[in-house]
């Protein structure tokens, strides 16, 4: 198994924990209150993911050959995916990125729930990271 | 009021939606200003008529397009006395407001509007009703001129009476506030526009569910509006237009059914309201929104308004009580529409909690980002009511905005 | 052909409206290229999606909201795998054909022409595509060129080249004439068209019900359609346009979900196809429209077509040996389409009586004045049939026919 | 009972004698052949009654205080409709016409056959003979 895959499946048994969506969303808006997130300055305009009914700002660079990516949002829950995301998809390789299978993003219910449509911006935000690693390949 | 009660339980079985579980949770629909649920006679409306008549109409000698075509045209008279029209042909069908908006934003410039003329619209509106102004103004070397609104989501009225001058070819206003419910003084502004022989054009897309209008009294020369959010279904606008506008501007659309001639050296459009209407309209959509008018009718815009006051009171009243909570629209004339944010919560957080638990309400800018921005807010959350609502309901949705609160902040 | 009848038999009883009588006499539905029946599947999502899922789609965070925009953009990509279209964003919805072409018509010529440049048709052409060019021809000074026909209803294509000039800016012409079912040589129109890098827009109104279309074969530049000819819902339509000239012209109708952002001094349009779908679609009739095309494509173009020729042929011979009856349309490649008229007798006349005895088709111009015009004759009678009409009911059309003619003569 | 309403009882009972509405149809194209119609300089397009599908022409005089209309259809069924209608209406006043109540329309079962909508025209032949009567008030 691979790195990506080895956390997504410790996300996943994070989230058996819980059988109540509540309770799976308290862990999401836990982890978005804890994600470190960007200052207000470094919130720039060009950096907002498009399609995210709240608004989303994602920052990426490349160093020895690693993709190091910010971000932050103004909404609590969204702030926990890029979060979860993040930890799955931060300081890796491009290559390793644009191959990444995100199947954790179905087996803890999150695609149910946050349908690939524009009001939540999860495909979008996915799609920018996966975009940002491949400039770099 | 144990009246009330008993008639709402039995209006909501009209309304098969309204029984569904979301999430395990009984669905409590608050996006009415969004768009309404259909009783079940429009399902049926629309299901007899594919079922049993269905072809298309007016240029059919046979039978079923006789039949379509006479249905059809019975929901046009449906419309017209509901609306108190003057004239069957004063009643356009289109695909809805936004349409509606568009024709008369189109058709009427490329007639009236010359370099530099005015058009006013104003602060509250609907993104459908500015864009298409936009789009005509830039066309014709119009100008825009806002009305903007006060802190309380009502119209600044004195502002209004100084943009009226003679440079105003039109003036475009919704008749309630789909953000705010706030309701304009839509007669005033008319009779306003009127004494400098200015036309209005209303937009009643969030109005003709909530209450009777009377476009002959109101005096408006143009009224549009949406099936789909007075409980009938998608794909279905009206425009209304005094004959004298509508005879005079030009089509919008060209195609079938709006012709008399057609050469290739010179065609002639045909009478209203046919003229504005080209191409198979949506026959199924229309016909079934007649029997959407007539089960309002039925239930009765007393009854109606009495409901809905009752819900817009009773949740404000339980809203305000909420710490951090703001209230946008606190004008005096609203309908059961109540925007609000809680500080320090992004209200797409709030939407999705909330949704977690079965209730549909907005969040976002509602298609009125400048109104927004006059506000000085990014997003808000919009509970609107429909009668089927029930205070049983707004107590849920408080206790359950309250469990919402304690887990985000 | 027991096989094949059989299957129909049971195909008939996917069509509700197919066992009903007219007149006490059982329908013939021969009125299938003015709009064709919807089978029970269609009717049922219709009903379904209503009772159990509706709501207003793409700014909801709601669940009901969500379920809706998944449904409706699964539409999409159906029809977008339909036509074979490169992205689901060159796919747009419309109210119908009509508007489609009148988007393309205005916004196209908005961004590409000017003041003498000429625009394509042909003679064969339905109002909706003539009166759309006629009047964005009228607003930007563009002229009109129009392709004649042959005697048997084929395009004269050596006129064609002939006015293939450098002037020309658009070429718009059907793929299948709904008034003489005749099939146009569109691939070789279009590759002559983009060998002097002009655009062709094609009204497939009349042929997506027929055969399978590949806009990316044929490499169309824009294709419309309607769905309630393709056993589809009413007020729902298609426009396809390749991408470059989706972005390339400006939008047709301002609102919501069709901006970026909106701000009073400057508004952003938003990406494809979101652009040109401003306001609340026909939600319910989008997503119906993909129950039609499955079960298209569960019954198989191979199946209709094999069915469409046998009656075609079979009903073309038997009409044949009518005496004083003229068929219209004689070209080789045709649909299942037949315009005739007999001698000395009115088609209304004919289409009266038959239809007393259950049998509905149209009479008059269909909507194609010019061509009737270029055939010299002032109405015809159309029967058109789909691949739910049998060999029986042509049978009995003729004897009904046959009788008519006889009180009339 | 009036002139009118007489001549419309005794189209009534002429169709009473039909049961089926081929018969009736058969009659009226009966009607059709035999009403006399308009020479073919006399068709001029202004005297063509707009909104049916086949042609309707309809000219109107007046003299000596009585309507006087000519007509005539290039479809049989139209033309013998239209000499029902002016059985009924031709030579009246002008008040008698612009008063006349066409209940043989609903008895004889026409307007179910023919509805008010665009394709037929009956509507819009009535409408203009009464809006030439109206002129002569
Ligand atoms: C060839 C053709 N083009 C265009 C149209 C117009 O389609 P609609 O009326 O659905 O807009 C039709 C149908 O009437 C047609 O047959
Ligand atoms: C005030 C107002 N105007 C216009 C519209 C547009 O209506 P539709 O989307 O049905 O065209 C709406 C609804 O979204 C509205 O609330």
């Amino acid at each position: 198994m691979n790195f990506t895959a080895a956390i997504q499946e410790e996300i996943i048994s994070e989230f058996e924990l819980f059988d109540d969506w509540m309770d799976k969303y308290s862990y999401i808006i836990d982890l978005g209150k804890e994600f470190g997130g960007m200052l207000d300055r470094e919130k720039k305009d060009h950096l907002l993911v498009k399609g995210c009914q709240s608004k989303v700002w994602l920052k990426s660079d490349f160093n020895a050959g690693i993709m190091n990516f910010k971000a932050d949002s103004d909404a609590m829950i969204t702030k926990g995916i890029v979060a979860l995301l993040l930890k799955v998809l931060n300081q890796k390789a491009p290559r390793e990125i644009l191959d990444a299978d995100l199947f954790f993003i179905e087996k803890i219910g999150l695609k149910a729930h946050l349908s690939m449509n524009r009001s939540n911006g999860l495909m979008a935000m996915i799609q920018r990271i996966k975009s940002d690693a491949e400039k770099h390949l | 009021m144990p009246d009330l009660l008993t008639h709402i339980d039995a209006i909501r079985e009209d309304f098969p939606i309204l029984s569904k579980t979301i999430n395990k949770y009984p669905l409590v629909y608050f996006d009415n200003a969004a768009s309404t649920q259909k009783p079940k006679v429009v399902i049926d409306t629309l299901s007899e008529y594919y079922k049993n008549s269905y072809s298309n109409i007016h240029r059919g000698v046979h039978h079923l397009s006789q039949i379509g075509t006479d249905l059809y045209e019975a929901s046009r008279k449906k419309i017209q006395s509901f609306i108190g029209a003057k004239h069957a042909h004063e009643v356009v069908f289109t695909s809805g407001t936004t349409e509606a908006i568009n024709l008369v934003a189109q058709s009427f410039c490329k007639k009236y509007v010359q370099k530099g003329d005015h058009i006013i619209i104003t602060e509250l509106e609907h993104h459908s009703n500015i864009v298409p102004w936009q789009m005509a103004a830039e066309h014709y070397g119009a100008i825009i001129k806002v009305v903007p609104i006060k802190p309380d989501g009502s119209l600044h009225l004195d502002v209004f009476k100084s943009l009226l001058t003679n440079k105003v070819k039109i003036v475009a206003l919704n008749h309630i506030s789909n953000t705010l419910g706030v309701v304009n003084p839509i007669k005033e502004i008319i009779d306003l526009s009127h004494q400098k022989n200015i036309p209005v054009l209303i937009d009643g897309a969030q109005a003709v569910a909530h209450g009777s209008v009377d476009v002959q009294d109101l005096d408006a020369d143009f009224y549009c509006f949406s099936a789909h959010k007075l409980f009938g279904p998608t794909g279905v606008g009206v425009l209304y237009g005094k004959e004298k506008y509508l005879n005079a501007i030009p089509p919008y659309k060209g195609g079938g059914d709006m012709i008399k001639t057609v050469k290739f050296e010179q065609t002639t459009y045909n009478d209203l309201p046919f003229k504005f209407e080209a191409g198979t309209p949506n026959i199924a959509g229309v016909i079934a929104f007649k029997s959407a008018i007539e089960y309002v009718e039925n239930i009765g815009f007393a009854f109606i308004q009495k409901q809905e006051d009752l819900l817009l009171n009773y949740a404000t009243t339980a809203l305000e009580n909420i710490e951090g909570l703001t209230i946008y629209g606190t004008a005096k004339q609203k309908a059961s529409v109540i925007s609000f944010t809680v500080k320090g919560i992004h209200p797409y957080d709030l939407g999705t909690l909330l949704d977690q638990q079965g209730f549909a309400l907005r969040t976002g800018k509602h298609c009125t980002e400048p109104l927004l921005d006059a506000l000085g807010v990014d997003s808000t959350l919009r509970a609107s009511f429909s009668f089927y609502n029930t205070i049983d309901e707004i107590d849920r949705f408080v206790t359950a905005l309250n469990k919402c609160i304690t887990i985000l902040a």
